[in-house]
Parts: C-alpha cells; structure tokens; sequence
C-alpha cells in the first residue's frame, strides 16, 4: 500500500474519529483557539507595551553643561567620548546661544524685563539621549557613576541628570516587565496544560477502543496516526477561530487607541507575522498535545 | 501449534492473588480444532488471553508456531496477534464505528485495498445474516447480533489461528448450531481453531476434541473423531516478528 | 402485574427504521414465572428496555401494576424503576466499584442503613458463590463471575418484579441450574419473574410457561404446569410514583 | 434514613468517585488550582496597578496664580469654590512668600545675584490636588474647560495646567485599565471554559456508570450528589494550591518591589481578603463547573 493510501485511510479515520464525537471535538477546538487567542492577546500586549516603553524611553536625556567658554574643538571632544558609551543613543550639541534661547522660554517674561541677553544664562549643552532598551536598574546604577565621572571631565560644569524621574520611570518599566514575564509564563503553560488535559481525557474516554485495536494487532503507529491528524486538524480549526478571534481584538484596541489620539504611534498593533505564527502554532499545539497525551495513554 | 509447557498465571499481588491456570500442558497441532471448557472462572479466558500476549505467564512457557511468545519484544506482538482471529466473551466491538467498519478493522489494519475489504466484509456480514445491518451501530444491535459482528470480526483476515470465547452465549440453538458450522467450514481450510464453551450440547454434536479445565487445572482431553483440515489456508506468519518496523515504510 | 396492549416499538427513522416489535399482546401476572424466547433479533430485550422505560412504546399501551407507565412522568420513572430487578444482556456493572459496592448499589439508592447492607450483600454473594471476590474490580472477573454479580444485583432488594436477559449466557450447565433454581426460590416467595432465553434446555427442565418472540411477533404462549408462588415478599410499590419529590427530605 | 446519614453515604460515593480515578482528579483539582491562581495573579496585578496608578495620579496638580495683592478673604474663598469642585482632592494655599521662596530654588544662583529680593517673582498659589479614580479622558476634557472657567475668575492670573503631560498619563492610564479588563475578562472566561470542560469530560468518561445508576431507579439528586461533592471538594483542594501558589508568588513580587525601592508603597500586595474569596470560590467553582457539566450530561 502506497504512503498516500495509507495517509488518505488515516485522514478517513481521523474524520470519522471526529465525526463520532462531534460535542468532544468542538471542546478541543474551542480550547485551542482559547489558548491561541489568549497567547496572540498577550504577545500583542507585550510587544505593544514594548513599542510604548521605547517610546518612552527615548524621550530620557541627560544635560551635559559645558563651561561657557569650551572651544568647538573640545566640546567635540567630550561629545564623541559620551557617544561612544554604552546606552546613549544619540548625542546632541547645543551651543551657548541655543541654550540662552532655550533658558528664555522657560523663564518667566516678568522675569526677563530688564535684563540684557547676557545676564540670561546660556552656555553649550550635550544632550544625550539614552537606550531604554538598557534601562533597568543595574544600568541606572551604571549611568549615574558614569554622570559622577563625566562631572570630573575637564570644561564640563554640571551634569543635569534628572535621577528620581529615571529611577520612577525604570521602577515602572521594571514592574511591567517583570508582571509580564511572570504572566506569559503562568500563561502559555496553562494554555499547554489545558490542550493536553482535553486531548488526554478525550483519549481516556477512548480507550476502550484503543485497546480493541491493539488486541487485533494494530501497531501503536497505526493507532495513534488517527488521533494525531485529529489533533492538527482541531489545531487548524483552532487556529483559525483564534484569528478572527484576535483580530476583532486588534480592531477594536486599534480604534480605542486611535481615540487616545496621543499614541497614534504605530499603524498597526498586530506584532508582524502573528497570523502565520498562530497557523503553524495551531496544528503544532494539536499534535503535540495529542502526541503527549498518547504517549503513556495506552500501551501496547 | 499452539503449546502450552507447565504453564501457570496467578492474578493479583503475593498475598491475595488468585490462581487461573495451574501447571497447565496441552498442544493443539496446526489446523486442528478444539474445545476448551470447563466450569466458570476455570481459566478459559485467561488461557486465550495468554495466547494473545494480554497477560504474562506466571511461570511456564507459551509456545506459537514453535516460538516462545513472552520472549517477543513489546514492538513484535502486534505482529503476533495478526495470526489470531478473536471472538471476545464481551465482543468488544467498537461503540463508535458501524457495523462495517467493526469487521473491516483487521483488513484495515493490513492496510489492505479498500475494494477488497468492501467484498469481504460483505460476504461476511452476508454469511451471519446481517448485511441489511451493515451501517447500525453496535449500541443498536441485540445481543446475538453483536456476538455475530464479534465472529465475522474474527474471520474477515482468514487468521491461522482462530480463538472463539463463549462465541454462542448469546445466540438460540439454530444460529449456534450455522456459527459452529462456520467455523467448522474455516477450520476445514486448514486454520487452526480453539473455541471455549460451556454449551454441552454444541460438544456433544460437533464432537471435536475436548479439553476440560477445572479451577485452573487441565483435568481431561478427550479426543474423538479427528477431522484435521486439507490445509487449503490459515498459514502461520511469524516472518514478521523479527522486524517490527518492517510495516511501517 | 404487567400487561402489554398491541404494543409496537419501531427504531430510527421514518425510512430506515426496524420493527423490533409488532403489536405484541400478553400478560404476565403477580407471581408468575415466565420463560421468554425466540431467535436473535427477536426483540426480547426490547420488551425488556420498555417495560423498564429506557425506551418508549411507538404504539400500543404497557401496564405495570395497573398504570400506563409510558403516561408516567419522568420525574416518577426512577420509583417505576425501583419495583424491577434486571439482568442486562451484557450485565452493566460499574466497573470503578468492586463486587461488593455493585451489588449493594440497589439498596444504597434506597437509603437502607449501612449493616443491612453489608448482611444482605454477603449473604447474596455467598449464594452466588463469590464471598471470597467480594472486592475484586469486575473487570477482573471471569464472564460467568460477571453474570452471577448482575444476578445478585438484580435480587437485591427483594423486587417485586424480577427481570433476566439472558442470565445463563456465560454459566455453565450445572451453575445455570443453580442460578435458576435460585430465580424459582425468588419466585415462590412472591417475586414475578421473566426470563429471556435461548436455553432450551433449561426451559424443558424448568417448564414454566414460555411465551416466544419472532420478528417482533408473538408466536407462541406455552403454558405448563402452573407453579404460582404464596405471595410472601414482593409486593409492588407505587405509591411513589405520585410523589416523585418524597425521597428527597 | 436521616440527613446526615445521606450526606455521609453521599460523601462516602464521593470519596470513592476520586480513588476511582485518582488521576482524573489530579487533573481536575490543578484545573482549579490553575484557574484560581490566575485569578488570584491577575487580581494582585489589577489591585496593585490600581494602587500605583493612585499614587501617580495624586501628584497631578493644577497650579492656580492670583494676582500678587489678592486679599487672604478674596484667597479664602475661591479655595473654598474651587475645593467643592468635582475630582478636586486637596486644595493647598501657597503664599507670595512661600512662592517665591520656591521660585528661588528653581532658578539659577548664577541669574539671581545681584537682584533683590522682591526681583524675583512671587505671588500667591493655590495648589491643586486631582482625584485620579476620575481620571479619564473625558474628565480631562472637562478639566480643561473648567481650567479655562477659573482663568476667568476675578484676581485669578494665570492657571499653570500642564495638560500635555496629564493627557500622556491619562492615556496611558486608560490603556492600562483596557487592557486589563479584556483580559480579565477573557482570563476568567477561559478558567471557567477550562474547569467546566474538564469536569464534563469526567462526566463523559463515567456516562456508562451514570446510565447505570439511573437504570436502577436512582434519583437524578442521588446521580448527582457525589459528583457535585466531588467536585466541592476538589475546587477546595485546588483552592488551596491556588493559595499556596499565589502566595508564593506573591513573597517573590514583594522582594522584587522592595528592591525597586522607589515603590514601596505598601506592606502587602495581596488585595484583601484573597484567601478567603479563594477558599470560598474554589468549592463554588467545582460546584457550579459540576452542575453545569451534570446538567445536560445525562437524562433519566
Ligand atoms: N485481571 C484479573 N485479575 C484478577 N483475577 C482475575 C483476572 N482475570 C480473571 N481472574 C480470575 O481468574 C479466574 C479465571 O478467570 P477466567 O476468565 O479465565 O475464567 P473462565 O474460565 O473464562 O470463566 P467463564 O466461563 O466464567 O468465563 C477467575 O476466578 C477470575 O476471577
Ligand atoms: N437502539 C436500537 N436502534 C436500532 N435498532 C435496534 C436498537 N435496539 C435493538 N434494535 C434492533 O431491534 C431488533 C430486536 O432487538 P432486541 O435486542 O430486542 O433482540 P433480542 O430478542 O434481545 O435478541 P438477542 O437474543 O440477540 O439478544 C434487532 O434487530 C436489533 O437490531
Ligand atoms: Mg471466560
Ligand atoms: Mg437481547
């Protein structure tokens, strides 16, 4: 018997095996696209959350002032020596006068009345944008002994760090990270439990007839080929009501976040791929469960 | 044939175990036909079961076509009870399979072209009266229907070795009476056939060799008329039982 | 005690449907012992299935105790259920209970105290000979030990309706006349018993009256020497079936 | 036959029902457990969330500017006006002097030599405090225009808002609070899917035994009572688990946010009374999760 016979005579069986337990196979379907939504929900959650701490965290800087009077050559200097540091991302030189323009508009007008463009302060900065793909607080720690020594560098005259808000702000990054890894853990192991506990009960709940092949010669090969089809097909199926599923999702999260019209952020929050990784993912799931399941289910 | 060397097989833990078979000897040669009885709980069951690699022998050996089966590996044994056709005392058909199907598992099982079991399986279910049934379920079948569908299940691959629990428990003196005859006419093309019963009366008029067990022990064979078949079908093969892998290309 | 009025039952739908049985007329009354018999398919355990009404009539009238059981509640039929003891075909014990447990079930669902029980079940268990596999599992029993518990299950309570599919299918000649005699004792003390079988033998030896089946049909309503019971035990109980909510205080 | 002889042949069936299938119930009783420590995670989660989004919320403040000669009884009252507000939590009278006195902190020593003292601006403040359970962006809107209102008032100068950065937060609040309920609801869902199919395929496994009972003449209530008692006690032991699980967890986030030191806001993270409203959910859910599966599972 040719190897498509034999697969089409174990498609057969699979679909007869599905046909004789219509109310069980739903279960298994809906089961598989609970836990494939769910991981598609919370992969989209992450990498969302991600995107907005990136966000985030390119908007932290660190002031490097300069003394008023450090020649181009020197603050470019200083400048390639902070690019070079691990964590900076970008180094931005600010001369005197962009400073002074800068120290005006922040100062009060009734202030200002008055007083010569001299007497506002102005000297050159060195802005540096940090990594927040870095930031956690071990590098925190690093940035501000780092701040320490660049205080020490010649020509520079302060280093305006803004400490407390970076701290909060890592805390913050930190907890979600940490409530995120815990969560997609609890997660995806409970979505494998929940398949293999359905398919191994749906296999339980077999196995008299499992037995009955075996008695009439049957290798375990041939009984378990059945069951594993069924199982990607219930995976497939899954799959599929886990997209329309998350996608709906994502269409109505989208629409939310387009009217917290602040984070029009990305054009789409879909992590790129997710459909196909969710179709692979499905059958993948329902043979590996079905495998598990049969594995120490029945012997020979 | 078969050949049963000073076997015995006790159920259960050391203490409160049960002793079904007890220093049991017998050989049944090929293409004979035998009865095995014996009060209920003597050890008929259990003796096919041993047969069919179910259970392990306490002690003593199980010879098959002069092979000892409880030295096969695991991976062999499927390939072992390809050479039996089984009547269970319980029938275990498959609840969720058709009528059809339950008969054609075994050729399925060879993987076997599919024109071929559709003939088979419908001779069969023809020989047992039951074609115009072919697409009920087992649920919906009365108890002698059952038994019915367990013999052509039994039947439909043409086993060397035919092992028939109880097979007319559940049938009326007629249709017992054609079964028996069935299985006489297979026997005939030479498979070897071991049927437990109590029905007294079926022994009495198929007269074949008689094997009593009693609490476990072989307490009398009594052969008569020997009527050994011309051999036509039901060879032995055991070709397979040194590659388990060889079914699976 | 239980009579039938043009009863018909058909299976399946309008088109593929069977007629297992059509317009079958009888009646058995308080006391009585009667043999039911015919040829596999005949619709014996059919008869059975309505009268217990897992199934319904499709035409035709069944009375037990005077009452249209098929006009009964739902809520009522487990009080129904209570007045039978039944032997199924392929005896249903509970195969997560041990021997003891299945046979005592019946008292259980009654609520009787715990030492009644456990007097009631062993003295059964010791009639039917299987006091020493009180808790063995019944998957671990032989067929004949399966048949002898869901015969000690069936007489547990005392009913006073008791009904046998088959019950010697798996016993041997001696065992069955046991089991038999056993069924006849219950009988004289009040009991209505039928028993559906294919055992001619033993219908000639005990000699009741035997109503046989064919295609559904009523062919034949041998009666014998009538063998009435004194009416010790066994009286029917409905004085529930009104009151479906009463067990539950 | 009284009550409590029933009720202890009910829990004997019970018990019997679990040895029957020890592993079954192994399955069912983690089911539950799972289910309740998600549960209980993602209540810590939501209540701490909560808690944080407080403590980041009271620092929102509205800074009012009167006119530097405003009268203490003119102060007294728009106070008073502007506490009745809605979503206004604490209100703080800031003087021309403590004003300025915070103004000289936030300006360079360098600019403020050589000027005196009444040089530098100062007037008086009322400081706002928000109510953040109203923060939402339809509430921001409202504060807004409200913002606008007070600008109008008599003696009121200015109105210091920094709406920019309070819709940032709130936005991101909002997002927060979304996506922990779809998920919430989506967790519990899926916990009670989960504990419910289990539970149903346990029925399915014994329908023979069930078909059984009911063949000789037991009540459906009789059918039914060691099932929901099993499942009561199952529920209680996946309870515990639960509790066991989260509050092992819990030991593990507290070390963690303690570490952050920024955010040790409070002694405990566990909302109050989980282990109660676990102990009481867990018998509830096997319960309910039994009845429902019973419910349809079997006829007379
Ligand atoms: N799995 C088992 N575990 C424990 N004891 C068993 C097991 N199987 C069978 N037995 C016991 O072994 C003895 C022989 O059983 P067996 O089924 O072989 O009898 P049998 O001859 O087929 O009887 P019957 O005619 O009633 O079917 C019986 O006492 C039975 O209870
Ligand atoms: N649930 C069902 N659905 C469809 N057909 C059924 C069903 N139950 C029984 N039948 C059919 O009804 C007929 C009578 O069945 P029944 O079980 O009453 O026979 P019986 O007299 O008990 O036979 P046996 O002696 O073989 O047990 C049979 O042809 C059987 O196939
Ligand atoms: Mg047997
Ligand atoms: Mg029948």
């Amino acid at each position: 018997m040719s190897a498509t016979l034999r697969l089409i005579s174990f498609l057969r069986a699979a679909l007869r095996l599905m046909r004789g337990s219509p109310w069980l196979n739903a279960v298994s379907v809906l089961t598989i696209a609970a836990s494939l939504s769910l991981c598609g929900l919370f992969a989209m959650a992450f990498f969302n959350a991600h995107t907005l701490i990136d966000e985030l965290g390119s908007s932290l800087t660190i002031q490097v002032y300069l003394e008023p009077d450090t020649p181009e050559e020197r603050i470019g200097q200083i400048e390639a020596r902070l690019r070079e540091h691990e964590g900076v991302k970008r180094v931005r030189a600010l001369s005197s006068e962009a400073d002074r323009e800068r120290n005006r508009k922040l100062l009060d007008p009734a202030l200002l009345e008055g007083l010569d463009d001299e007497a506002i302060p102005g000297q050159p900065v060195l802005a540096l944008e940090l990594d927040s793909s870095l930031a956690s607080r071990g590098d925190l720690e690093a940035l501000v002994h780092w701040a320490g020594q660049i205080e020490a560098v010649e020509a520079v005259e302060d280093v305006a760090f803004g400490a407390e808000r970076l701290r909060l702000l890592f805390a913050v990054l930190e907890i979600i990270r940490s409530v995120g890894v815990v969560l997609s853990a609890v997660l995806l192991a409970s979505a494998l439990f929940f398949v293999f506990t359905t398919v191994r009960l749906a296999v339980w709940g077999r196995r008299r007839e499992i037995e009955i092949l075996s008695l009439m010669g049957a290798t375990p090969n041939f009984i378990r080929a059945p069951f594993l089809l069924e199982g990607a097909l219930q995976g497939l199926l899954g799959a599929v009501v886990a997209i329309v599923a998350v996608g709906l999702l994502h269409l109505e999260l989208e629409g939310l976040v387009r009217d917290v019209y602040l984070l029009q952020v990305q054009p789409s929050l879909l992590p790129p791929g997710m459909v196909l990784w969710l179709l692979v993912g499905g059958p993948c799931l329902g043979v590996l469960a079905s495998g598990l399941s049969l594995g120490r289910a029945f012997k020979v | 044939m078969i050949q049963l060397y000073n076997v015995s097989k006790r159920y259960g833990a050391e203490g409160a175990s049960v002793t079904a078979l007890d220093d049991v000897n017998m050989r049944v040669r090929e293409g004979e036909m035998v009865f095995l009885t014996g009060p209920s709980g003597a050890g008929k069951s259990t003796l096919i079961r041993l047969l069919l690699c179910v259970e392990r022998v306490s002690s003593g050996q199980v010879l098959i076509g002069g092979r000892n089966v409880h030295a096969l590996r695991d991976e062999s044994i499927p390939y072992l009870r390809r050479n039996f056709g089984v009547v269970f005392q319980d029938f275990r058909l498959i609840e969720t399979r058709d009528v059809f199907d339950n008969v054609a598992i075994g050729m399925e099982i060879l993987g076997l072209p599919r024109k071929d079991i559709v003939r088979r399986v419908g001779q069969l279910l023809e020989a047992i009266g039951l074609q115009e049934r072919a697409h009920a379920s087992p649920r919906d079948l009365s108890g002698g229907e059952a038994q019915r569908v367990a013999i052509a299940r039994a039947l439909v691959n043409e086993p060397a070795i035919l092992l028939c629990d109880e097979p007319t428990g559940n049938l009326d003196p007629q249709l017992s009476r054609e079964i028996i005859q069935l299985v006489c006419e297979v026997n005939r093309r030479g498979t070897t056939v071991v049927v437990a019963t109590h029905d007294a009366a079926l022994i009495e008029e198929f007269g074949a060799r008689t094997l009593t067990l009693k609490g476990g022990r072989l307490v009398q064979d009594r052969d008569r008329a020997d009527r050994g078949g011309d051999m036509l079908a039901g060879g032995l093969d055991l070709s397979r039982l040194d590659d388990p892998m060889a079914e699976i290309e």
